[in-house]
């Protein structure tokens, strides 16, 4: 897929219209993922009941791939188990991250089409802003994560 | 000795050529996606000449040795020509003497032998040191974390809308209690020219200490340390056709020889017992270990080149540029660049667009050949005191042309087609 | 991405072929006086093979372009490059993580790194350091510096006349004060192997962090970090067939995390407002400024080089001519070479003759086209623990050969004949 | 001249034989110089009377260039006027470190076969070892030069 169709086909639809933006009410899980090479930030919030993903919010702007990344994850997460949550991560990180085919393509359903991403090596970054603030809301709630300058992978750094 | 052959477009007749001139970059040669590469990433990196990857390969084949006149012919070869770059690069920016030329790694690393001798000796509880929020980080965070240590305060002076330096908050905010002022002589994101002379005097005036970034100015106009009035200037040798891995630092001979060194350790002594050290004169007081010998020497490759051309020549095509490239740019709907332009201005363009994000707009440039940077190009102040998240840059040099401005143009024509 | 050509001395069925890896080192092509050079001056700098020259004019041919992530093709090549010799490093060295690599500009500045950074934040007045006479000046007068300001105390550890370490003095020296020991893991002068795993364990058991200056021991034989016992380690790319401008600090990953940052500007911060900083994390937080991008980059490819011949291989042929070297020197008349000879001693011989002067000697050597060092080699402790003003020191790396052994002996026999 | 024929014809004689290394009784101008490349020191002793040097010594030890260069400077100036010594001097800092062929020859004499020192670069410093303790000696006494690293000029260093 070339650059124009991954934006057109893909990338736009969620970066103009991005999904779960409205601040939750009550989450009781929250973090924020701050990209240095652009200072975009995404909070994204979680409410969490039974082992489960009630609701979800991504808040903050940024560049069209961090944006479109943030809000297909809302969509990926919203009503999933936290091992479901934990499964999807760890394969959205292998396929944007790790570069690698060899994800669970079933597991990411609708997100494969985000594979594009993974050969654009300067924003992996830009892809994984929300997931890095999903990760931090579940594990390390109340983070500011920083991602780092040259892998793309979130850093432990807190304000 | 390391005399290169001469640009191709330092021609007798030929005035600027900047057509003979692109024959001498091979990167010139690289397509991206098909299309021939525009580079407008300058500011971040230039681009070299083949006569300065042809010194370094002759260094490496021929006399690939440590310097510090081994008795050796290779290691006198070698010593000979970096002690040679040492002269150039003095009567390049008009030192009273090459002693006062210290290689580093980069402007980072000769600002942080300013901070770290000079500062560390010279500051303490209530001094004020001032920087402005048009710094690149490197000529900010020096400052502000050595004042966190020693109880000093930071001061810094804002920027008009216009891009310009606040003058009158820069007169405000000189005291009896500044001790030292850092300014960029050309902001690497909006290309202001900080009148260095005037700023200097002032500070001299209250007792302060003047250090002029000039990672921005040496490569892109003739600079004359006689003239510009700082005590210590720093920049980088490949922000000038020069191989990555050399910065250098000048400072006036007495500040220097009244420092500590930075570093310690070999070759920067004069006598070593286990009780103590005795240093060694300036410069090598502040070179501890092996430098880059390679690269320095090819950077006398890169001055030769430059010189060839003549910095005012190189100015002037620059100039032509920036005036193109500004009034290409400003005519496109949604487009503001950082600052106002000026005549003079070097070409250097940070803009953003209304309707996509700089790291979008790079994407989009980079597939249709044409190189820029996008982020917060390391002057997050800036950005802030600006209400700006990041920019998009386009830099160009002493290569660069019209037709490739053409090519920027049409190349965000193109983001505004997808994103529109 | 960036792998080189394997070297001609790799061949399937070859063995360890030095006639065909010398035809990698354009060097080895020169003439000196109508003499072939013999080059045994490898202590202080190696030469380089073809297949580093040749990705040094790649680099700066097809990719001559900041890193850092930039958006566009040559800085996104140039980045990639830059991170993998980062991993090949770790994996040459047996780190856990790539992580725990960070690029200087030499060995000593490495070691300054951690003198500056974990020194300063660490060591406090009545604290001791201990170093060795036998140390580079690179690892003896930062910690000598470091206590002369913090009101601490430098233990130094003598030689014993075979030249190992006193290790009764040490012992003696070592208590509940000493906070940090510095040692070089190879003497560049006398070519002394110390027994870092046995001294890292006697300073841990104490409480104490451990240095180990390996900038001559990690390009002539395995190396693995995990065994070595050291937390830190410092080396120099261009004494690996490398390029000048890259030095190495390898750390343990707690130990960096915890460490406040060395020098301070751009790429090593998170986040820059008016009134503070949030660093990067670890590498980069300690990678201040633009690196030497090429010289990295080049530095894979001679790590590639290293690896396709084998370190088991480079020590192995290392010995073969160390023993033969110390034979034929040992027979001279009025020769002494510093430090007793032992199996698996890397290829350093420095000696004195009665009848001349280190200078002097060089000087005739060059004539017959032999290159050596003369002086105190940067360990002028060592040398007045010895009673020596200089010593002429020649050094042998993987291209060196016994005939090129047979003309030091007979140039050495010229140098009898004129002063006897 | 070749290398061998230099040190045969000029040099050895004055190592193996130094002059005026006798240490004076009551010298009234004394200096040091080391070379930090190789730690070698020489001492200069003058003892100066009506603008005139009526005795001189040179102490130490080196490499046979140092020690030549700093014995026939010993012969040079011995029973000189001040003023005809800093001539001296600057005549042959011109020949040996600056490597200028244009030098007053007649002034430098005996002097001269040392030209060939100045094509051995490395070997500045050890020429110039006894002639840097000379010149502190005169205008600095009882100072210790350091001989700089790179360019074999006298440092102004002090102890
Ligand atoms: C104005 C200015 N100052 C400092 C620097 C830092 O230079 P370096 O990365 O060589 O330390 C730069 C480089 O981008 C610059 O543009
Ligand atoms: C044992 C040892 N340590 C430190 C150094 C200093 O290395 P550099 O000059 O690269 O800082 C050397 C170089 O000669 C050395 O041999």
């Amino acid at each position: 897929m070339d650059l124009k169709t991954l934006y057109r086909e893909v990338i736009l639809d969620h970066y103009k219209q991005p999904r779960n933006t409205a601040e939750l009410r009550n989450p009781n899980r929250e973090a924020k993922c701050r990209n240095p090479s652009c200072g975009d930030k995404i909070s994204v919030q979680l409410s969490i009941e039974d082992g489960r993903v009630t609701d979800v919010a991504m808040l903050g702007n940024g560049c069209a791939i961090s944006q479109a990344s943030a809000s297909m994850m809302t969509e990926a997460v919203k009503g999933r188990s936290i091992e479901d949550v934990e499964a999807v991560m760890a394969e959205f990180s292998e396929m944007i991250v790790k570069g690698s085919p060899d994800f669970d393509r079933a597991r990411l359903g609708d997100l494969v089409i985000m594979e594009g991403v993974a050969r654009l090596h300067a924003r992996v970054r830009c892809a994984m802003c929300g997931w890095s603030a999903l990760e931090a809301a579940l594990h390390d709630p109340g983070a500011e994560i920083n991602l780092d300058n040259e892998d793309g992978m979130p850093a432990s750094s807190r304000g | 000795m390391m005399n290169s052959d001469s640009p191709a477009g330092a021609g007798i007749s030929s005035g600027f050529d900047v057509a003979a001139i692109r024959q001498d970059f091979p990167a010139l040669q690289r397509t991206v996606n098909e299309f021939p590469l525009v580079y407008f990433d300058n500011t971040a990196a230039t681009l070299k000449p083949r006569q300065v990857i042809d010194c370094i390969t002759r260094v490496y084949s021929d006399f690939p040795a440590n310097v510090h006149r081994g008795i050796h012919m290779l290691s006198e070869e070698a010593t000979n020509a970096y002690e040679e770059t040492r002269e150039k690069l003095a009567r390049f920016i008009n030192a009273a003497s090459s002693d006062e030329i210290i290689y580093t790694l980069n402007t980072t690393d000769s600002i942080n032998h300013v901070c770290g001798s000079w500062g560390e000796a010279n500051i303490g509880p209530g001094d004020e040191i001032i920087v402005t929020d048009m710094e690149h980080h490197a000529n900010f965070v020096p400052w502000q974390q050595l004042c966190k240590r020693k109880g000093a305060r930071l001061q810094v002076v804002g920027v008009l809308g216009s891009g310009q330096l606040n003058r009158e908050e820069f007169d405000r905010k000189l005291s009896e209690r500044t001790k030292l002022v850092a300014v960029a002589h050309v902001s690497n994101v909006s290309g202001v020219v900080n009148p260095i002379p005037e700023l200097a005097r002032q500070a001299h005036a209250v007792g302060a200490m003047f250090v002029a970034d000039c990672a921005q100015s040496v490569p892109h106009m003739p600079i004359d340390v006689q003239t510009l009035g700082a005590d210590f200037i720093a920049f980088s040798a490949y922000k000038m056709l020069a191989p990555f891995g050399v910065g250098i630092l000048w400072g006036r001979r007495a500040l220097l020889d009244a420092m500590p060194p930075y570093r310690t350790g070999g070759n920067m002594i004069a006598e070593v017992s286990r009780e103590d050290t005795r240093f060694n004169v300036t410069p090598h007081k502040f070179e501890a270990g092996t430098p880059s010998i390679a690269d320095v020497i090819a950077t006398g490759a890169a001055i030769d080149y430059l010189e060839a051309l003549g910095m005012d020549a190189i100015y002037n095509h620059e100039k032509k540029i920036s005036r193109y490239l500004h009034e290409r740019l400003a005519a496109l709907p949604g487009l503001r660049i950082i600052g106002d332009y000026f005549e003079g201005k070097p070409a250097i363009a940070s803009f953003h667009l209304d309707y996509a994000h700089p790291h979008d707009i790079a994407q989009f440039l980079n597939e249709e050949g044409v190189a820029v940077r996008s982020g917060l190009h390391c002057a997050e102040p800036l950005h802030n005191a600006l209400g700006l998240n990041s920019s998009t840059r386009a830099s160009l040099y002493l290569y660069n042309t019209n037709e490739e401005i053409d090519r920027l143009v049409a190349a965000i024509e193109t983001v505004a087609e997808i994103f529109a």
